[in-house]
């Protein structure tokens, strides 16, 4: 497989561009691996590629049922940011963010890290408070996160509407200027060309739909669509799917699995160059670097496997960007879609152990976890490889819910008077 | 309804909008049965209205709110007596809630239309008329309303934290239909 | 956008409704008795259906009351309304 | 400029001429003229330029799946970007250029990529600019990329949103949809029938048909005036349907006002979007064509056939004088016929069948016209637009014929999108190449072009039954004719050949695709962007999958197709949020005295959804001078404060105390009738959700209070564990908060002022004691006081009917005068519970705070359960590390410590260990005074820590009981 260059582009060019070489290989699945990853998301891809260059281990498939990234990775709002409030999501998180920083030329694939900063407004005296406290966490965890204040904001958004007669006044912000974004499908490709270099075999349209049992009740490998799959061991990251998986698997998740809209507008000409979060309206959007405007903010608030659009959550999220941005009135939509998410209490991840033996997990990301794929993928490659969790994994587990050790990222903000 | 005069009045062509207090009570009987109802209707004059979403008009206009619970287009004190009487040995509740909502009437040929941009509600005539109720979202509000006899007109009642809310919507909605 | 037919107000919006979850959950007593294990299941796990769901909707405006739903997490088809209180319907033939 | 229109026909009104321009450049068209038209008839060829390799661009289309001509119209607050021409309706005095080109269209000067078009395969940039960094190119690329450049100006003008109901919507208004709507208004049904185009009529407009005896068009006409007519039936033009979502709801828009970028008018708003229930609906949308993938397609002058037809008929604009024909498909014949019709040459018709129907051939060559068969077109030439095409025939031998406009035909492809949309399967037709809709998952049917059957009496038949007609349809007078089709998707030849226009993308791209394994059509998709620009692939889709299928050996079936998502056609932000916007996108409430607290000069903020006074700045005062002042005003005299958003639930019932013994952390059932008592709410985590002061007011009655923000959320709550936990408890709730106001008189002067305004009960400490509730008259008007106090100073909590506020208001601040009461806004009152270290929950708590963590594990000593009771019991919340409620004071300055600031021991090298949860400056002793959450904070009082983060970084504080004591140690409320 060949190394991507621009000399190497330049030479392609001369030639028509026929040496290009696939992506990845699409071997047919052997009979077994010495781990078998399910769900070929940036998770799955990112902890095979690990397992390979960390471990060592290259005897390792990755199956994923449809095509690879066609999960949340295919369809996140790629917003990435690292200045969360409790000191393990910081950890956690910032590593991921590091990881990032340096991902393009290690898997030798841009993933266009755009670290364009991310603001997060505050519309009242209480959110300010919060930001205000969120933002020393961060901090103290080591975290890039400053609060900004609204002249910074309006001359870096000069489309947000911040007059004190707004409907959600504008009172200032936090800002991390390492956050940003990335191009979310070359994330999941770059992992998956990189892996499959280092000898991980990435299988499409391949669903698991079992778990082979030993005697002890240990997992010893996958029945898919294609055939059983012996595994030496079996890592999960299935994303919405994990209860689907669990359920397989013979054990409860505490996860429920939400369709999460998102928004595209027309390509424009660049409009904004940083990354907004409106705390009042939940509403989030950044300029893509096609042009077009990338908008999340909504969950349908019932449980769904089924990826479609919504115009109630249409109405609410583009009403507000309409509102808080009033030049956007006439800019058009053009495309809804939605993809499952794994929602959990806590809205914190579960990593590590589950209930089964040789069977680990990563999962519960929810509406967060494309920020977090470098990480997932060492964590999890890490606690396949050498049997113990990662400490940066650790305060992670599923037994956090039953201690009450919740890392709750939703509560930090406070509730209204 | 039209003994007290407006607080505010809106009109547009083909739309009138009238903004009132209103007496009303919220009756609240745990679990009631056939008996009690019957008690009721026979204190209050008219078939009480039992069935989900029906309004019943006698001497005070009753509407269903919930099982076991109704909404009495008058105030405790003249109502409290028959009441009490009718649910006698029932755990029951009334609520003088007349200072906590306002009574918005819309009338004229255009009240569906503007209805139609606040709720959800299907208000045909073929599907909502005179003796029904609907609670709903309209305007981002909780109403409920109550089709008029005469076919386009309505009653809605809102909260009254939310009448600021209520009469700026009403304005804009009615812009369109201005001329 | 889901049009769901409310046992007492009769086919409604979504947007007038909320979804409280699964439904038919047993809350764990007494609660001496209960350990951290199985009162984390109560707070927390979920069977998260991909087919049918048994699941809890308040009509928050309308008639205020919760009744239960048996609706498909992929078509969004819901098969059935009963009250809060009642078995779960007999679903054979469509889970 | 040529004249290109022609002499007679079209629906265009040549009585009422329009002037436009166009690039700058002054032009002429007609009332029913779209922009298109008018550039067509006008003898513009060049109408833009491509997306990456600015390559000059020609209309393409005559509809919606337009690709090239993208334009803005109008300039400021009023400019539209991206809109297609061909649905741009013209207007006097229009401006209009072409986006993404500088400094025109037919002279771009990113036309330098098209030379370096080779360097800029699909995907290029995931190979390359990662070094150093992509942040040095990526502002590069990113201006290079995007389309308009949209106004920063806001948007002027009004949107509009409304629902709507109906038993049947007919989305497209051809002959299948007329038919079927005539047929269901007919029957009386509650009808909707939509079309995106101003006319209704689809194909008929331009389509040579007869049906009952009558011109298709006047057919069309006079059927949409009948169902228009119809009682209960709305037809509505300029109405897109946009978006098929669950439960048979669809989103329309609708295009009321206001010609693109021009003023809107008036009261009238631009655009409406509907949301629609309908019971049926039937799909009625038509079909597109397909372009022909070959080398040099793209080429100004290359167009679809039917567009061909379609601008001569509709609009009398002949959109060449040279025509060759290219098709693989029988329809395009008729592009050929409405040529010569209009007096236009055709060059030849280029078949790629070897053996097209013969009757289709022979009517041409009886007109003279040279049809070659079996072969194709491999290059076409000219600059800017066409000047001529070379024709491989069957044997191999190029001939190059001199044309300037080519129409071209691939096949059809139905209008799927809204079918896909409602979760129906598509199947694909070999016989017919196409997909068309299987079966469908809503209480939908596909009628006619949309449903992949092109015979007009069968599109009538499928509409009328589909509308449940009964009785014969409407007539056709022409049988059906045998629609065939030989697919050919991809000439091939060298050369640049265009799939997906608007984003460049070529056949050679999706070679590449193939060759690197992006074979997977939604691989394709994303690593060439083929399908996700503008058009979203209206024209491109197919032949890039049916391209794909036969570079990989798959059938076209198994390829299958990228995810159809809303909205069809683009809509604007401003359509989707409606009027929802300022204060009617999220509704504030207000208090019952509002005008009094404007009268008073009040400062609001929102809190909790209520607009509510943060403070009355006098005439010059700033906003903390007046809060400094309101809460000096309560400990030295006395405060009047509007705290009506506070809940109030009824709750009755023999079973009432039982059950809020179940819902409190603490006891209720002992509470004495006329006594007050805190209370404070869990969930089922442990967290506190609520609290608040309720009052027994009988045995089996009590009065719950909660917080402003809570009241509607805990008479929800308590309503659900009636509901659903404990139905057979014998309970009733009745919210009653809005009904009430409540006005608070707190400081020395307080009992003063009660007694001024005249009270008909004894307010003495003996009689009205701290924590009791009395009903009487204040001032004359019916009243409920609590003898409750957040201030730590004398209060009273005095309840009146909401409506007779205002006059409470008046006679307590008439009554007051003489003692120096003053109105005290939020912030002031924040302030005084601040210095009585009085908790507020939202701001010294969080969604994780337990009872113990505030210093309440007191009431949890009780041996039974109620809400949350088993989680507190769980190790994580028994840990006696946790954060604790303190007061904090600073040790080095009397400035106040910002609310937000992490504290930690001197000792401690890293982390936090607590933070300033509430903080201000207290008027009485001339300092901060704060509260915070602190490690282990209650056993910690004394302790030094250090301010860690924020402007307070580096000072040093104390950990204190929460509250702060006098000048002589003496607790303030004293
Ligand atoms: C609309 C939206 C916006 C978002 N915005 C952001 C954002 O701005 N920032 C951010 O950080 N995060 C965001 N997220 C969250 C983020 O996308 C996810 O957390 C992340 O992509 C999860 O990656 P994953 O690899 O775990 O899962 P996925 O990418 O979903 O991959 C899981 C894979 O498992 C496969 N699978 C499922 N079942 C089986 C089976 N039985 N056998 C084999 N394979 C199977 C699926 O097909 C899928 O490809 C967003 C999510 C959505 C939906
Ligand atoms: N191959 C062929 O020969 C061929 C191909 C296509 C059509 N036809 C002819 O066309 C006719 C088909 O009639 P028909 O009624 O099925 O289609 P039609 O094309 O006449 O009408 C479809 C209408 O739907 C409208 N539309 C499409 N999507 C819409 C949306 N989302 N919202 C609102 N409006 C929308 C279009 O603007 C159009 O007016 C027949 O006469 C047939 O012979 C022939
Ligand atoms: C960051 C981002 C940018 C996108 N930009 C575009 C775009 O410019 N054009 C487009 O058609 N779709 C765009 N999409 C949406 C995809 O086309 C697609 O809808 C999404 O990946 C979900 O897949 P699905 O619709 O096939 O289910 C974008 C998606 C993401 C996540
Ligand atoms: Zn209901």
């Amino acid at each position: 497989m060949e190394r991507y260059s621009a000399w190497r582009l330049f030479r392609e060019a001369l030639n028509g561009h026929r040496g290009w070489t696939p992506a990845w290989r699409s071997p047919s699945p052997k009979r077994r691996y010495d781990a078998v990853i399910i769900g070929g998301g940036g998770h799955g891809l990112a902890t095979a590629y690990y397992l390979a260059k960390n471990h060592g281990m290259t005897n390792v498939a990755v199956v994923e049922r449809g095509w690879l990234g066609g999960g949340n990775t295919g369809r996140n709002t790629t917003i990435v940011r690292s200045n969360y409030y409790h000191r393990e999501s910081a950890r956690l998180y910032d590593f991921s963010v590091r990881l990032y920083e340096s991902l393009s030329r290690e898997l030798n694939y841009n993933v266009m890290f755009s670290q364009r900063g991310v603001i997060t407004l505050a519309h009242s005296r209480h959110d300010l408070e919060v930001v205000a406290r969120w933002a020393g966490a961060a901090q103290l965890h080591g975290v890039d996160a400053e609060m900004v204040s609204v002249d910074e904001i309006k001359r870096r958004i000069p489309l947000l509407d911040t007059s004190p007669s707004a409907r959600f006044p504008v009172w200032g912000g936090l800002m991390q200027r390492r956050g940003g974004t990335a191009r979310h499908d070359a994330v999941a490709w770059g992992y998956a060309r990189a892996a499959s270099r280092l000898g991980v075999d990435i299988i499409q349209n391949c669903e698991v739909t079992g778990f082979s049992r030993n005697e002890r009740g240990r997992v010893v490998g996958v029945e898919t669509s294609l055939g059983p799959i012996a595994a030496g061991v079996v890592g999960l990251a299935v994303a919405g799917h994990s209860t689907v998986l669990a359920d397989l698997a013979g054990f409860r998740l505490p996860v429920t699995s939400y369709a999460l809209q998102a928004f595209v507008s027309e390509p424009l000409k660049p409009v904004m160059d940083t990354v907004m979060l409106s705390l009042a309206t939940g509403a989030y959007i950044s300029q893509s670097d096609k042009g077009g405007l990338v908008i999340g903010g909504g969950l349908d608030l019932y449980p769904s496997y089924a990826q479609r659009g919504n115009l109630p959550t249409a109405q609410r999220v583009i009403g507000a960007l309409a509102d808080q941005m009033p030049a956007l009135g006439r800019v058009r939509l053009l495309r809804q879609w939605a993809g499952i998410v794994d929602v959990v209490p806590d809205s914190s991840p579960i990593l590590g152990e589950t209930p089964v033996e040789g069977l680990f997990i990563n999962c519960g990301w929810g509406t967060g976890g494309f920020k977090a794929i470098p990480a997932g993928g060492t964590l999890l490659a890490h606690h396949l490889a050498t049997g113990e969790p990662h400490p940066l994994a650790e305060p992670f587990g599923l037994r956090r819910f039953a201690t009450g050790a919740l890392i709750d990222e939703a509560a930090a903000s406070g509730i209204a008077h | 309804m039209g003994e007290s005069t407006a607080l505010w009045t809106l009109a547009a062509p083909g739309l009138a909008i009238a903004e009132r207090q209103t007496p009303a009570s919220v009756l609240r009987i745990r679990r009631p049965d056939a008996a009690v109802i019957r008690a009721l209707g026979e204190a209050f004059g008219l078939s009480w209205p039992a069935a989900p979403n029906t309004v019943a008009e006698g001497a005070v206009r009753i509407a269903w709110l919930a099982p076991g619970e109704w909404l009495l287009f008058a105030s405790a004190e003249p109502v409290g007596e028959p009441v009490a009487t009718a649910c006698e040995g029932w755990l029951h509740h009334l609520s003088d809630v007349t200072a906590g909502y306002r009574l918005w009437r819309i009338e004229g040929p255009r009240s569906r239309d503007l209805l139609a941009k606040g709720a959800a509600l299907d208000t045909h005539p073929r599907v909502f008329r005179s003796g029904q109720c609907a609670q709903t979202l309209f305007a981002k509000v909780h109403a409920l309303v109550i089709p008029d006899r005469s076919g386009d007109a309505f009653d809605l009642l809102t909260d009254v934290s939310f009448a600021g809310h209520v009469r700026a919507w009403f304005i804009d909605a009615a812009e369109e239909f201005r001329a | 956008m889901l049009l769901i037919p409310c046992p007492w107000c009769g086919p409604r919006d979504e947007i007038e409704f909320r979804c409280g979850g699964q439904s038919h959950i047993q809350r764990p007593e007494p609660f001496d008795a209960v350990s951290d294990e199985a009162w984390a299941d109560y707070l927390f796990t979920r069977i998260n259906p991909k087919g049918v769901s048994y699941e809890r909707w308040l009509h928050v405006f309308g008639c205020r009351q919760w009744f239960n739903v048996a609706r498909d997490t992929r078509t969004h088809e819901i098969h059935a309304v009963y009250r809060m209180g009642e078995p779960k319907p007999d679903l054979r033939g469509v889970e | 400029m040529s004249g290109r229109r022609l002499p007679g026909g079209g629906r265009i009104d040549r009585n009422r001429p329009l002037n436009f321009t166009f690039e700058g450049r002054p032009y002429r068209g007609y009332v029913g003229d779209t922009l298109a038209s008018a550039l067509l008839a006008a003898g513009v060829r060049v109408v833009g330029r491509s997306f990456k390799y600015h390559r000059p661009r020609g209309l393409l289309a005559a509809g919606v799946e337009e690709a090239n001509a993208l334009v803005q119209v109008g300039e400021g607050a009023r400019a539209e970007v991206n809109l297609r021409a061909t649905e741009v309706e013209l207007h006097e005095g229009l401006t209009a250029r072409a986006v993404n080109c500088w400094p025109s269209a037919r002279f771009d000067v990113g036309a330098v990529n098209n030379l370096f078009g080779r360097l800029l395969p699909a995907g290029f940039y995931y190979k390359t600019f990662m070094w150093p960094d992509w942040r040095w190119f990526e502002p590069v690329i990113r201006r290079a990329a995007g389309l308009g450049r949209p106004s920063i100006l806001p948007d002027p003008d009004r949107y509009e949103t409304r629902h709507a109901h109906c038993d049947l919507l007919v989305v497209g208004s051809g002959p299948a949809g007329l038919a079927a709507a005539l047929a269901a208004s007919r029957r009386g049904e509650r009808v909707m029938l939509v079309e995106q185009d101003p006319l209704p009529g689809g194909s008929l407009l331009w389509r040579p048909a007869q049906i009952d005896g009558r011109s298709g068009s006047d057919w069309a006409e006079r059927a949409a005036a009948e169902i228009a007519a119809a009682p209960d039936a709305l037809v509505l033009t300029r109405t897109t349907a946009i978006g098929y979502f669950d439960h048979n709801a669809l989103a329309l828009l609708e295009r009321v006002a206001g010609a693109a970028g021009s003023p809107g008018p008036d009261h009238r708003p631009r655009q409406r979007l509907w949301s629609v229930r309908a019971r049926r609906v039937v799909l009625a949308a038509g079909a597109l064509e397909r372009p022909l993938v070959f080398p040099g397609n793209d080429r100004p002058g290359v167009m679809l056939a039917s567009a061909v037809s379609e601008y001569a008929a509709r609009w009398a604009a002949r959109a060449g004088d040279e025509a060759v024909v290219f098709t693989n498909n029988d329809s395009a014949y008729a592009a050929a016929h409405a040529l010569l019709d209009t007096g236009g040459r055709v060059a030849a018709v280029v078949d790629s069948r070897p053996a097209p129907p013969a009757r289709r051939t022979a009517s041409l060559q009886a007109r003279g016209v040279r049809t070659l068969l079996g072969a194709s077109i491999v290059a076409t030439h000219g600059r800017p637009a066409l000047t001529g095409v070379t024709i491989r025939d069957a044997e191999g031998h190029d001939h190059r014929v001199a044309a300037d406009v080519l129409a071209m035909s691939g096949g059809w492809n139905p209008t799927v999108h809204l079918f896909s949309q409602s979760g129906g399967a598509l199947v694909w037709d070999g016989e017919q190449a196409l997909f068309r809709p299987g079966r469908s998952a809503q209480a939908e049917v596909s009628v006619g072009a949309a449903a992949g059957e092109f015979g007009l009496s069968t599109a009538i038949e499928q509409g009328w039954r589909a509308g449940g007609g009964e009785g014969a349809p409407p007539l056709a007078d022409a049988a059906d004719e045998r629609w065939t089709i030989g697919p050919l998707w991809r000439v091939p030849a060298r050369g640049k050949a265009f799939v997906d226009f608007q984003n460049d993308v070529t056949a050679d791209d999706i070679a590449l695709s193939a060759r690197e394994n992006f074979v997977s059509v939604e691989h394709l998709k994303r690593y060439t962007t083929l399908g996700m620009a503008a058009d979203q692939g209206k024209t491109s889709n197919v032949n890039a999958l049916a391209i794909m299928a036969e570079l990989t050996g798959r059938p076209i079936a198994d390829v299958g197709t990228t995810r159809f998502r809303p909205p069809f056609t683009p809509a604007t932000f401003g359509a989707i949020g409606g009027r929802a916007r300022g204060e009617l996108f999220q509704p504030l409430r207000r208090l019952p005295a509002h005008d009094r607290h404007v009268q008073a000069g009040a400062a609001f903020e929102e809190y909790g959804g209520w607009l509510r006074p943060a403070h009355y700045p006098g005439a010059g005062e700033s906003a903390h001078a007046a809060e400094q002042r309101e809460a000096l005003a309560v400990r030295r005299a006395v405060g009047l404060f509007d705290g009506s958003p506070l809940g109030k639930i009824d709750v009755v019932g023999a079973d009432a105390a039982e059950f809020l013994d179940r819902i409190y952390a603490n006891t209720l059932s002992t509470l004495k009738v006329g006594r007050a008592r805190y209370g404070l709410m869990l969930n089922e985590q442990g967290a506190v959700i609520d609290d608040g002061v309720t009052v027994r007011l009988a045995a089996d009655h009590f009065l719950v209070g909660t917080t402003g923000g809570g009241a509607d959320r805990i008479a929800a709550w308590l309503e659900e564990w009636l509901q659903c936990e404990w139905p057979d408890l014998d309970v009733l709730v009745a919210p009653v908060t809005t009904a009430w106001a409540v006005l608070t008189l707190s400081g020395p002067k307080a009992r003063d002022v009660l007694d001024a305004a005249g009270v008909d009960m004894a307010i003495g400490e003996e009689d009205f004691p701290h924590m009791t509730f009395r009903e009487c008259r204040v001032a004359g008007v019916p009243a409920r006081i609590s003898r409750v106090s957040f201030t730590g100073e004398v209060s009273f909590e005095v309840s009146v009917a909401a409506d007779r506020a205002c006059e409470l208001w008046d006679r307590l601040r008439l009554a007051g005068a003489p003692f120096g009461l003053a109105p005290v806004g939020i912030e002031a009152w924040m302030l005084l519970r601040m210095e009585m270290g009085y908790l507020h929950l939202g701001a010294d708590t969080d969604g994780a705070t337990t009872p113990d963590d505030i210093g309440w594990g007191r009431v949890l000593k009780r041996r039974r359960d109620f809400v949350g009771r088993r989680s507190l019991t769980r190790p994580e919340l028994l840990r006696k590390d946790r954060l604790q409620f303190v007061g904090v004071e600073a040790v080095d300055s009397t400035v106040p410590v910002p609310v937000g600031s992490h504290l930690r021991s001197p000792g401690l090298p890293s982390g936090s260990e607590g933070y300033v949860t509430s903080s201000g400056l207290s008027p009485t002793l001339g300092r901060g005074v704060a509260l915070a959450m602190v490690r282990a904070g209650r056993s910690r009082y004394g302790e030094e820590l250090l301010v860690i983060t924020g402007e307070g970084r580096g000072r040093r504080v104390r950990v204190t009981v929460p509250g702060v004591r006098g000048p002589g140690g003496e607790p303030l409320d004293g």
